[in-house]
């Protein structure tokens, strides 16, 4: 394998990350401050999804389209909240698995209902296409290297949010301590919402950045969901730092796994064979890496020290 | 004097840099009452945790019944002997009073890996059951649900479930907290009635009962052991009653 | 869901229910009207109900239910309309999955079923069956189609499928045209929607062109992110890969790409021309050649109900095995084991004249072509 | 004097079993067939209540064990059938009680490794890690070429019970009900034994467990192979009735369709799964046939009972749950 393909295997695995962890980052968080397990969460990224692909074949616009998965996430986060999720909170999880998972069909069916079936075209901005040169002598999309800064740009803003802002300190007392910061005199059922639409407004973004790469389709949720749990699972759920962490080491793992697996078994079978078998061993490789990984520490690398 | 059943030697347990547990040392002997009291936040929680095992000390020893216990879990403890009752009761709410105490009968014998047969048609179990019902007193109460029992009510039961593990020493986490003047008096009989079958070690800040009942009294502060000794050696102790009733005594 | 379409004729046909008359010809269509292939089922359902509402023959009545690409609910649906319905024939199934969950049993309890898509070499072989009729073609035979294509031109390729049968089918068939060097085979996870690995795995190849089977969204996401890799290396894939349903999502990134299909919108046939404006006229968008197999399917099925009794086995199965219908993809017969012999073209993506993405016919690439199983089919 | 919810209990079962009965004598066979689909999952559900309902341990994972029952019937029948030796020179059948005893074998191996790891976890932990693992074993049949891949496997002959005809829908019916019902009697007796009462004690507080010196791990990772066993079975019984096993058996959909059996019906009840399993097969065969959009109101549906009628089906018939 030569240094030009390591590297840019590499990238692709930290822009898996970087994505996961806008997915991961409002799970965690979710869970961290309301206790609340979402399985709307992957939902949330295809309405952003939708609503950019929508905005920009309207207007021409990109970037309108990303603001406008932004607002719309966002805004569809709130709205669930306060109709649906609020009810949840002091519920015991399975009744939080029970609705979300209802709210899930009425996302899917709800979206197929105004988009229809096909798949929507959503662009990468002129801006952001092709690519640039990498050291070594390989190429790599502007467009993964924008989302891979974006990413690094929101964890970030997280870390200020949380860490030196008053909506942070609220976060951080929420999550220490829920009856004390409502006795604190914080009005707690909006620190609720904004956490949730923040929440939503991230996966939103995700699913608009990863849309233009992709495609728009319902259903785009479900997969990246499931990787986001393992995600949090392995980083410890309530922990930003643990989402961030896990984000990256799931997607290098899984991206260098696919490359390197069915290598390592043309040693043993036909290529043929190994190419099918590799990925077969691949596809379960991140599922094995977080059963090792609980086996020894079960409330994942960065518990939160609450949970 | 007869070997102690239950005897920590400078168990040490510390949360970051605030020092829990401090080099304690302490023994319960066949047929006494020890009681454990100590002002809030004097540590008397964090080392029941640690004798029944939820905490683990970060070092020191505890023997029990003649072996080591520091590295046993909860439910290995609970088979050797320790019963243990909770500062907030701790029972299967829906269940009811007399499945509760069954619960305990059926560990007690050692076969929760049966499947078929109904325990609500096991004599073996049910008779045990009602028998330690009836010693708290409860045996009218038994088929109602935990959750509907009087504050009172739960702590007997409680009380019955740790009897009928066949406890060789009881650890009671304040039996009297919460129970009006008459439960407490009749609570204090029974446990006097109580130390026969085995020793208890009695976590309490109802000072009436401790006074009542204690054979020999521990006195927690900041993690340590300031004095033990019998009712009128802790009355007159100065430093216990610097640390309880400060210098103005 | 469930949709009565010739309401009218069946009014007629009870209205005349007094006379000693033919029980109409039911027809079961179980297709994919939910979930993320929907698309594809939507073409096959409107291209077979354009033939039904041209033949107006008051005999058929069609029933369609959507199965939501499960197999477990095709099969559902399959036991109530052989069971309640008592339909006649069945036919609609996308998908290789559904198809063999759904087809075998269902001749097995003396039903017909005509196949719009889906054609797994397991039906086509030793399994075949006097009952079972595919009127779009085997799965092999476009991916065969390219790997005699790209004898032409290159010399070493990179081939790349879904990890499941129909991919590993299609590499097969690759495979057994293609006679140059291989540069990698790959296989990706179904459903996969990142390619940037194995993009990576291709600019490090060495290969002269890439060969990628990616159904639907997989397809989609494939072309985008290959378009922004900065890779010049030329792609080509089977007919599905860059079919109607797919081309406006890839977008632009789909230009030039080279395919192969039985069918393109630009044929020059009367056929393919008035099939076309037909379907534009009803459904206001162009058809992909799932509509067109569905309409030939159809066509197949008004052909042998004209002249015999679908109660008739023998007769009813003898008229179908003659194909006499006009296909817009052209010649169309029936091979020895019921799937077609038929041209299969080499397509390329352009811009249409009004910016539409489209298919446009580069050159024939077999003439009738025959699959590679239907020696193993006994009947 | 039987409770009402004893009465319901007994309506439910009777129904079950006349319905198609009488939907048989008079030629419509397609309704014997849906009613099998009931007793099917209302089977997985049974088995996932073991878990859910008796020891509080929501997994959202019983989908990997409906589908390792499930390939255990389609691989055993494909051998069978073909006549290869499977391994170690062990051939196939067609012998649904052999299938049955390999496929809850099967499932509650599995069931035993999965929850080996997961049960050191607990609330939502437990939750996304059974999910995930779910999904390990989904990509693996996915991926996994020699039974069929994403295509499934088909089983072109029902397999066989000594001294039955099976391909009489009807008779297959007989067979699942009485592998429901043994299953419900299974639960009720493992629920009022020694075990169960460990079991749900632990759920109620698993301190008190501990603290009369049970281990609470033991306890629930026993129930948890259990469990997954007579999914297994279900999913043999669902292989056979579609004579067809698929990755889809395993999808994470699955695993989220039969919690939603348990809560449509009433969560911690006996009968719970079989209401919640009639409710969902009407459901999806009442909306289905009126919309094209029927998830959508299925999910309306749900959310309403999660927030509104937590007792499901039977809380709403038979008031509040009681316990022994």
């Amino acid at each position: 394998m030569t240094f030009a393909l390591a590297l840019e295997q590499l990238l692709n695995g930290l822009q898996l990350g970087v994505m996961l962890f806008l997915m991961a980052a409002g799970l965690t968080l979710i869970f961290g401050v309301m206790g609340l397990i979402n399985l709307a969460h992957g939902s949330l990224y295809m309405v952003g999804a939708f609503a950019c692909a929508a905005v920009a074949a309207a207007t021409g616009s990109f970037w309108l389209g990303l603001v406008a998965s932004l607002a719309c996430a966002a805004a569809a986060g709130a709205i669930i909240e306060l109709l649906v999720i609020r009810r949840l909170y002091d519920r015991e999880h399975l009744d939080q698995v029970l609705a979300t998972f209802a709210l899930i069909l009425i996302f899917s069916e709800g979206t197929r209902w105004v988009f229809g079936s096909f798949p929507l075209y959503l662009d990468i901005p002129p801006l952001l296409q092709g690519a640039v040169a990498l050291p070594g002598g390989a190429q790599y999309p502007v467009y993964r290297l924008a989302i891979i800064a974006a990413g690094a740009l929101v964890a970030l803003g997280l870390y200020v949010l949380i860490g030196k802002t008053r909506l942070g300190m609220r976060i951080r007392a929420g999550e220490s301590d829920r009856e004390m910061i409502g006795a604190l005199g914080v009005d707690i059922r909006t620190l609720y919402t904004v956490v949730f639409a923040l929440g939503a407004a991230l996966a939103g973004l995700a699913g608009a950045m990863v849309g233009a790469l992709q495609s728009v389709q319902v259903g785009m949720g479900e997969p990246v969901l499931i990787l986001a749990f393992v995600v949090i699972v392995i980083g410890g759920i309530g922990s930003i730092k643990g989402a961030l962490l896990g984000a990256l080491l799931v997607g290098v793992v899984d991206t260098m796994g696919r490359l390197l697996l069915p290598q390592l078994l043309t040693l043993f079978f036909p290529p043929s064979q190994a190419g099918m078998i590799g990925a077969a061993a691949a596809s379960m490789l991140i599922y094995v890496m977080m059963a090792l990984i609980l086996a020894v520490k079960p409330r994942g690398l960065f518990p939160a020290a609450h949970a | 004097m007869a070997e102690p059943v239950l005897q920590l030697s400078d168990l040490a347990k510390s949360f970051g840099a605030l020092r829990a547990t401090d080099g304690v040392s302490l023994d319960l002997r066949p047929g006494e009452i020890h009681a454990l009291i100590g002002p809030n936040g004097a540590g008397k929680s964090t080392l029941i945790h640690q004798i029944c095992g939820t905490l683990r000390q970060d070092s020191g020893t505890i023997r029990f019944a003649g072996q080591d216990i520091g590295h046993l879990g909860v439910s290995e403890r609970s088979r050797l002997g320790l019963g243990r009752t909770f500062q907030v009761s701790s029972l299967a709410s829906e269940f009811s009073a007399l499945r509760n105490v069954m619960l305990a009968v059926q560990a007690q014998q050692g076969s929760s890996f049966r499947f078929f047969k109904p325990v609500m048609s096991d004599a073996s179990l049910i008779d045990t059951s009602m028998a330690m019902l009836e010693r708290v007193g409860l045996q009218d109460r038994a088929r109602l649900p935990a959750a509907e029992l009087s504050h009172g009510e739960r702590r007997k039961l409680e009380i019955a479930i740790a009897l009928a593990l066949n406890s060789k020493a009881f650890l009671l986490d304040e039996p009297m907290a919460g129970m009006g003047p008459e439960g407490s008096k009749s609570l204090t009989g029974f446990l006097d009635g109580l130390r026969q079958e085995a020793p208890i070690l009695l976590v309490e800040h109802d000072m009436d009962a401790v006074f009542a009942l204690a054979d020999r009294i521990s006195v927690l502060v900041y993690g340590k052991v300031i004095a033990t000794g019998t009712v009128d050696e802790i009355r007159s102790d100065p430093a216990v009653r610097t640390a309880y009733l400060g210098d103005h005594a | 869901m469930k949709t009565l379409v010739s309401a009218a004729t069946l009014a007629l046909s009870m209205s005349v229910s007094g006379l000693a008359f033919a029980e109409p010809v039911k027809i079961g269509m179980i297709t994919t009207l939910s979930g993320g292939g929907a698309g594809l089922g939507i073409d096959t359902r409107d291209g077979f109900m354009l033939a039904i509402k041209q033949a107006d023959n008051s005999e058929i009545e069609v029933i369609t239910e959507d199965d939501g690409q499960k197999p477990e609910l095709a099969v559902q649906i399959a036991d109530k309309m052989i069971q309640s319905d008592q339909v006649d024939i069945l036919t609609g199934i996308v998908w290789s999955n559904l198809l063999m969950a759904v087809a075998p049993s269902a001749v097995a309890q003396g039903k017909f079923y005509v196949s719009t898509n889906a054609a797994p070499a397991a039906l086509a072989g030793a399994n075949c069956n006097p009952l079972y009729f595919n009127a779009a073609y085997q799965n092999d035979n476009l991916h065969e189609a390219m790997g005699e294509y790209a004898n032409k031109d290159y010399k070493k390729i990179f081939i790349m499928a879904p990890n499941y049968p129909a991919g590993k089918d299609s590499l097969t068939g690759f495979k057994r045209y293609y006679k140059g060097e291989l540069a990698s085979e790959v296989y990706t996870q179904v459903g996969q929607t990142d390619y940037a690995a194995e993009i990576a795995q291709i600019r490090a190849s060495g290969a002269d062109a890439v060969f990628a089977f990616l159904p639907g969204g997989m397809g989609i996401a494939f072309m985008k992110q290959y378009a922004q890799s900065g890779v010049e290396i030329p792609v080509m894939g089977p007919g599905f890969s860059f079919s109607q349903d797919v081309l406006p999502a890839i977008g632009d990134a789909a230009l030039g790409a080279k395919a192969s299909g039985q069918w393109a919108p630009d044929f020059d046939t009367d056929v393919s021309k008035k099939f076309l404006a037909d379907f534009q006229t009803e459904y206001g968008r162009l058809p992909s050649i799932y509509a067109v197999q569905a309409y030939d399917a159809a066509q197949l099925i008004l052909s042998a109900v004209a002249k015999a009794d679908v109660k008739d086995t023998d007769a009813f199965r003898a008229e179908l095995l003659k194909a006499d219908i006009q296909s817009p993809r052209g010649d169309f017969k029936f091979n020895t084991n019921q799937h077609p012999i038929q041209d299969i073209y080499l397509t390329e993506v352009v811009k249409g004249a009004d910016g539409v993405l489209t298919n446009k016919t580069v050159e024939k690439i077999f003439d009738d072509h025959e699959d590679a199983y239907a020696k193993d089919c006994k009947m | 004097m039987l409770s009402r919810e004893s009465l319901i209990n007994i309506l439910l079962a009777v129904l079950l079993l006349a319905v198609p009965l009488a939907a048989n004598a008079y030629g419509e066979p397609f309704y014997v067939t849906l009613a099998t689909r009931v007793a099917i999952l209302a089977l997985a559900a049974t088995g996932l209540n073991l878990a859910l309902g008796l020891g509080g341990l929501v997994s959202f994972g019983h989908a990997a064990f409906f589908g390792i029952g499930g390939y255990a019937a389609g691989i055993l029948a494909t051998h069978g059938f073909s006549g290869d030796p499977l391994f170690f020179g062990l051939s196939g059948t067609n012998q649904m009680p052999v299938i049955w005893l390999v496929a809850m074998v099967a499932a509650g191996l599995v069931g035993l490794l999965i929850g080996a790891i997961s049960l050191r976890t607990s609330g939502v932990y437990f939750i996304m890690i059974t999910l995930a693992f779910a999904q390990m074993v989904y990509y693996f049949a996915i991926s996994w070429p020699a039974y069929g891949g994403e295509d499934g496997l088909s089983i072109l002959v029902r397999n066989q019970f000594p001294g039955v005809n099976t391909m009489r829908p009807v008779n297959f019916f007989l067979i699942c009900y009485v592998a429901l019902m043994a299953a419900l009697g299974l639960f009720v007796l493992i629920r009022s034994s020694r075990f169960g009462t460990a079991l749900q004690a632990a759920r109620q507080n698993e301190v008190r467990v501990a603290t009369v010196g049970i281990a609470p791990y033991r306890i629930r990772l026993t129930a948890f192979a259990l469990s997954a066993a007579m999914t297994g079975l279900a999913g043999a019984l669902f292989a056979d009735l579609n004579r067809f096993v698929s990755p889809s058996m395993l999808s994470w959909h699955m695993s989220g369709e039969l919690i939603v059996l348990i809560i449509l019906g009433g969560t911690g009840r006996l009968f719970g799964p079989l209401a919640g399993a009639a409710l969902f097969v009407i459901f999806e065969y009442v909306l289905g046939g009126l919309t094209e959009r029927w998830q959508f109101f299925l999910g309306l549906i749900l959310l309403g009972t999660v927030l509104f009628a937590r007792g499901g089906l039977l809380g709403l018939l038979a008031g509040k749950a009681r316990h022994g």
